[in-house]
């Protein structure tokens, strides 16, 4: 059992794949994404259902530890201020099976 | 404008089924397509409108009629979005005004189906080489739209990523679609187009009827959006179509066109994009905000051209070719 | 009962390949058609008995043997719930029994269609108009249970959101589209008929087999669940269906209708619901279990209509009307 | 950085948008929804695989001040009870971006 | 309100009736599913674009006593070590709702 | 080998349509077949072929020569597998020759059914009871590989249930939905085909061809993957495919086969499994990597065979059989 941090972050799915490319920057080991998470905030509703693919958000969490989870939230900072979004910490306990 | 061919557009199953489409949200039914069926419409008619298009080109040929309607294309495809730029402007911040701009500037693609549907209805038929005049018209106002963006804003951080912007503008999936199934049915041609014909012509009304029931619902939902887009765009969204399609008539009767083809560019100029260029405004553009183009394009001006815009055109054009 | 009549319908693609998915979930196959593959193929054959049965009724017009029949439609509306909930109050809480009720007191689209098949397989039809009874027929249930429910609990907190009933009752999405294509298919007559047969009549009967495998893994998943719902429920699901259609197969010959409406309107008393009233009632009676009254159209009634039902009913009014 | 609580639920789909109202009336300033979520409860396995939709749940969060947090909580309670689901609380921190 | 445990589980979903089974012996009284996920990890890419289901993720997750948390994380550990995955713990307070 | 055969395999709308979908990937458009609608397209054409095929068995009969080719199916669904391991065990561990052989000991429908829309472009047929062969070698290959694994394998903790494995080989989606729909064409026959004929028969084509757009880009996505696999493997995916057609061509010509189904008998022995198989070996072989297995089929052995492979096992039996 292992201290780590969560680290979740909402972004419109047309920048997830910028969202990614950041985390990978910022050195974790992995990812789990959900793609096609609906919401509200500040930019309105996002309720998926366009032809186009511009109201859907996804959802991603990587756990890691916390010096990477700060330099994710940094890095990840200037793409949400751009695009909206949200991110979030956490504590959990990692279990590891290795 | 000839009351009869308002009803003949309206009495049609598919234009019906976008009503029915749009009264269920209205009257709050819950009725939903879910994704991703509509995209399996979206796509069938795609490759539909590409493999025949294709066919119906290695029939023609290449001649010169048919040059000269791409060259009419590609100028449209400029200008259309250039002018619009300087009437948002009016209005309009820089962002807003670019994406506008450009999605007005690009087509819709199932505005022109359901354009050549009405036409067939009605015993006239266009050529095929007008489906190549509308792949071509997808993309230049993305570009238009940008170069008047790194003209005119003074963006404090970053520059664009000119190389990403062609990329979305070319290489979107619809132009690919279009142009790829364009190609394959141009080189197969009538032994390709008999078997393909089964499912990508025999059905293709009935799909596009399906399709258009999402899209009423699609539109629907939009529809409480109207009010915060403000007068200034909602009189934009239906003036600027008919603009367009009256500029574009007139092009095609000064260079000679055919009437099916005059009719169907003038659709294509009178269209606005609402998949391929609002993907990419929304990446290239994130300042302007997508509720005024996507509503603009989907609840306005959709809505219009499908139920009054196909047979307004039409009136023009019939009274100039008779 | 004719054993080749039962044969007869048995030995058709459609109710084998209910059966084939039956088989898979008990010999736990994994196989499975993924949502939303399955609202396609429910919204196809919705839209595809609408149009062709507003069509028909184009054709035949509105003559008092439609109104007849609509009539019969309406009262065994009403009067299925109704005996219905006493029968169940026998046994059951109120709220279950208002559920269970409204449940069979309204009708299931994929019986109707595969009835409707299989009289075709017989050579024989029913009207167009048949498709106006079924959509009057979805609605009442809701409200006749709400109204006993109202009657007879009293429920500590809150009243009933009538407004909220009545939406659910006649804007569900299934009452809605089937009422819009009907309509759709009334207006467009021959004209649109032809053009949206190739899609909506010519493929109608594979499309029904399609969904039927669907309907055979969703109600072989739910089989497990029949031990739960005990033999009362279980001789109720089989038998409330048979004094239905015989009850209906005595009206509709005492007022004279035809074969082949008579049969359909008999399958349509038979069937319960399996979506719309679910749906409507987890909504407004949440102190009913879904698992008693879903299990039980899915995975007891429809079964049995389907496979045995079917050419039971048809054997009645077989000797009835020679 | 800000310490904030964030409220999950779990509910039946059928009742989703009454349970986002009840968030809005709560006075959240956003959320996030995962539609078509299964499980398994007091009521039993919602799977999902019914041509109706009342087998399948929804999966709701949003995050908040505490204050709020316990107004959500204590708003949705009701609903919770009379249809069943699920409601938790836990801290986060948010990384503000704007 | 009471505190609890959240177990949260990503495991291959050809594995997610098996990870459901050892939930299920452990002891936990329901679990919430979200199927489809995607993910990176050690075992690499899961894009789940395959027509096979082969490079799928599932994501579970259940709250419970911290007893019962304690034994899923044990009970799961030999088959996220066989076929990779997640298993995460974590603090959630509870809202009773009956 | 004849260009014109090489030619007249690609100038087809599906396999035209495949490499559009590759294009999309290494192009990087976006362009995408959202799941579940891909499984639509597999299930759709699963389904079509079974009933096909068990009409045409329907009017054929079991006779001695269909009995033949069964023969011969279960042979080199045994022999396959075999020989496959101990090629592999030269270079890979235990767990992943297992994995592998059994992918390539077993087939790809898809792989046949666009071998069989080429011979049907040419003029040709083959029998309806190649679908009940195709069926018959999905499943050994997986219980062969686990066979070898439980010989060659000292797993420290378990021992492979056997009873799950059987279930895997035998019960998977794919052999249960061709097994059943095949037996539904038999038992329903002519009647039951023209039924079904304009869904499953008439579009056909069309549906295969869609199916390959998709197959296309997932094969494109898989591309990247294919240095990582070594230069060993991929030489495996191109030659063992070669091998197994030409040793299958071999046992045709000696027993007799007819020309079409000797074709079609090499295209199943050439072909690679990447549905079913790697389900089975994903459960039952967790030690073994799936990037390469499904890599080597999907991105290497399936383009290959599609665009390659069946004009080249074509032209060495037109050769044969003249
Ligand atoms: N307070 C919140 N709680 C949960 N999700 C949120 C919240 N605020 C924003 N989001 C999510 O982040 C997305 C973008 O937010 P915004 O940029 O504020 O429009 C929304 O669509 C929601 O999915
Ligand atoms: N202990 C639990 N852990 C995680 N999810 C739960 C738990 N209990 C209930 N749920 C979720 O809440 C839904 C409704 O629960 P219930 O009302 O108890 O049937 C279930 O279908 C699950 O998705
Ligand atoms: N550090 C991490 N953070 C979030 N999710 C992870 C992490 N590591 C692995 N996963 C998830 O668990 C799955 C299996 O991981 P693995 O067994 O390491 O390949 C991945 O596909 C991810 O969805
Ligand atoms: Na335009
Ligand atoms: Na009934
Ligand atoms: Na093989």
């Amino acid at each position: 059992m292992k201290s780590m941090k969560k680290v979740e972050v909402v972004v419109d799915s047309v920048y997830l794949s910028r969202a990614l490319e950041i985390l990978e920057k910022s050195g974790v080991s992995g990812y789990t994404v959900i793609r096609d998470v609906l919401g509200k905030g500040e930019r309105g509703l996002m309720s998926g259902d366009e032809p186009t693919d511009v109201f859907k958000n996804s959802y991603i969490f990587t756990v890691c530890e916390e010096k990477t989870a700060l330099r994710v939230a940094e890095e990840i900072k200037p793409l949400l201020k751009k695009v909206g979004g949200l991110c979030l910490l956490s504590d959990v306990v990692w279990i590891p099976h290795r | 404008m000839g009351i009869d061919l308002l009803l003949q557009n309206v009495l049609n199953p598919p234009v019906l089924l976008f009503l029915l489409g749009l009264g269920a949200v209205l009257l709050k039914t819950d009725l939903d397509i879910p994704q991703p069926l509509p995209k399996l419409f979206s796509l069938y008619l795609l490759i539909a409108i590409g493999l025949h298009g294709g066919y119906e080109l290695s029939k023609s040929g290449i001649t010169p009629d048919v040059l000269k309607v791409l060259f009419l294309a590609m100028l449209m495809a400029v200008l259309v979005p250039l002018y619009a730029f300087f009437i948002l402007r009016l209005k309009l911040d820089i962002y807003n005004a670019v994406a506008i701009s450009a999605t007005y500037g690009s087509i819709s693609a199932v505005t022109f189906i359901t354009a050549g549907s009405f036409l067939n209805t009605l015993g006239e038929h266009y050529g095929g080489y007008m489906v190549a005049a509308m792949t071509l018209m997808e993309s230049p106002a993305i570009i238009i739209g940008l170069v008047l963006l790194s003209l005119f804003a003074k963006r404090n951080n970053e520059g664009i990523n000119w190389g990403e912007v062609f990329r979305e503008a070319f290489l979107n999936p619809s132009v690919y679609i279009l142009m790829g199934t364009l190609i394959i049915g141009f080189l197969t041609g009538e032994k390709g187009w008999k078997a393909m014909e089964p499912l990508f012509g025999v059905l293709f009304k009935g799909m596009l009827a399906f399709f258009l029931l999402d899209m009423g619902i699609v539109a629907g939902r939009r529809i409480g959006e109207i009010k915060k887009v403000g007068l200034f765009l909602i009189a934009f969204g239906i003036l600027l179509p008919i603009l367009n399609a009256t500029l574009a008539i007139a092009l095609a009767k000064f260079l000679g066109l055919a009437k099916g083809d005059a009719f169907m560019f003038s659709i294509l100029c009178a269209s606005a994009s609402y998949i391929a260029v609002p993907a990419a405004m929304r990446l290239s553009v994130p300042e302007a905000n997508p509720s005024l183009y996507v509503t603009m394009s989907l609840a306005i001006t959709f809505p219009f051209n499908i139920a009054v815009g196909i047979p307004l055109y039409y009136f023009f054009i019939n009274m100039l070719w008779g």
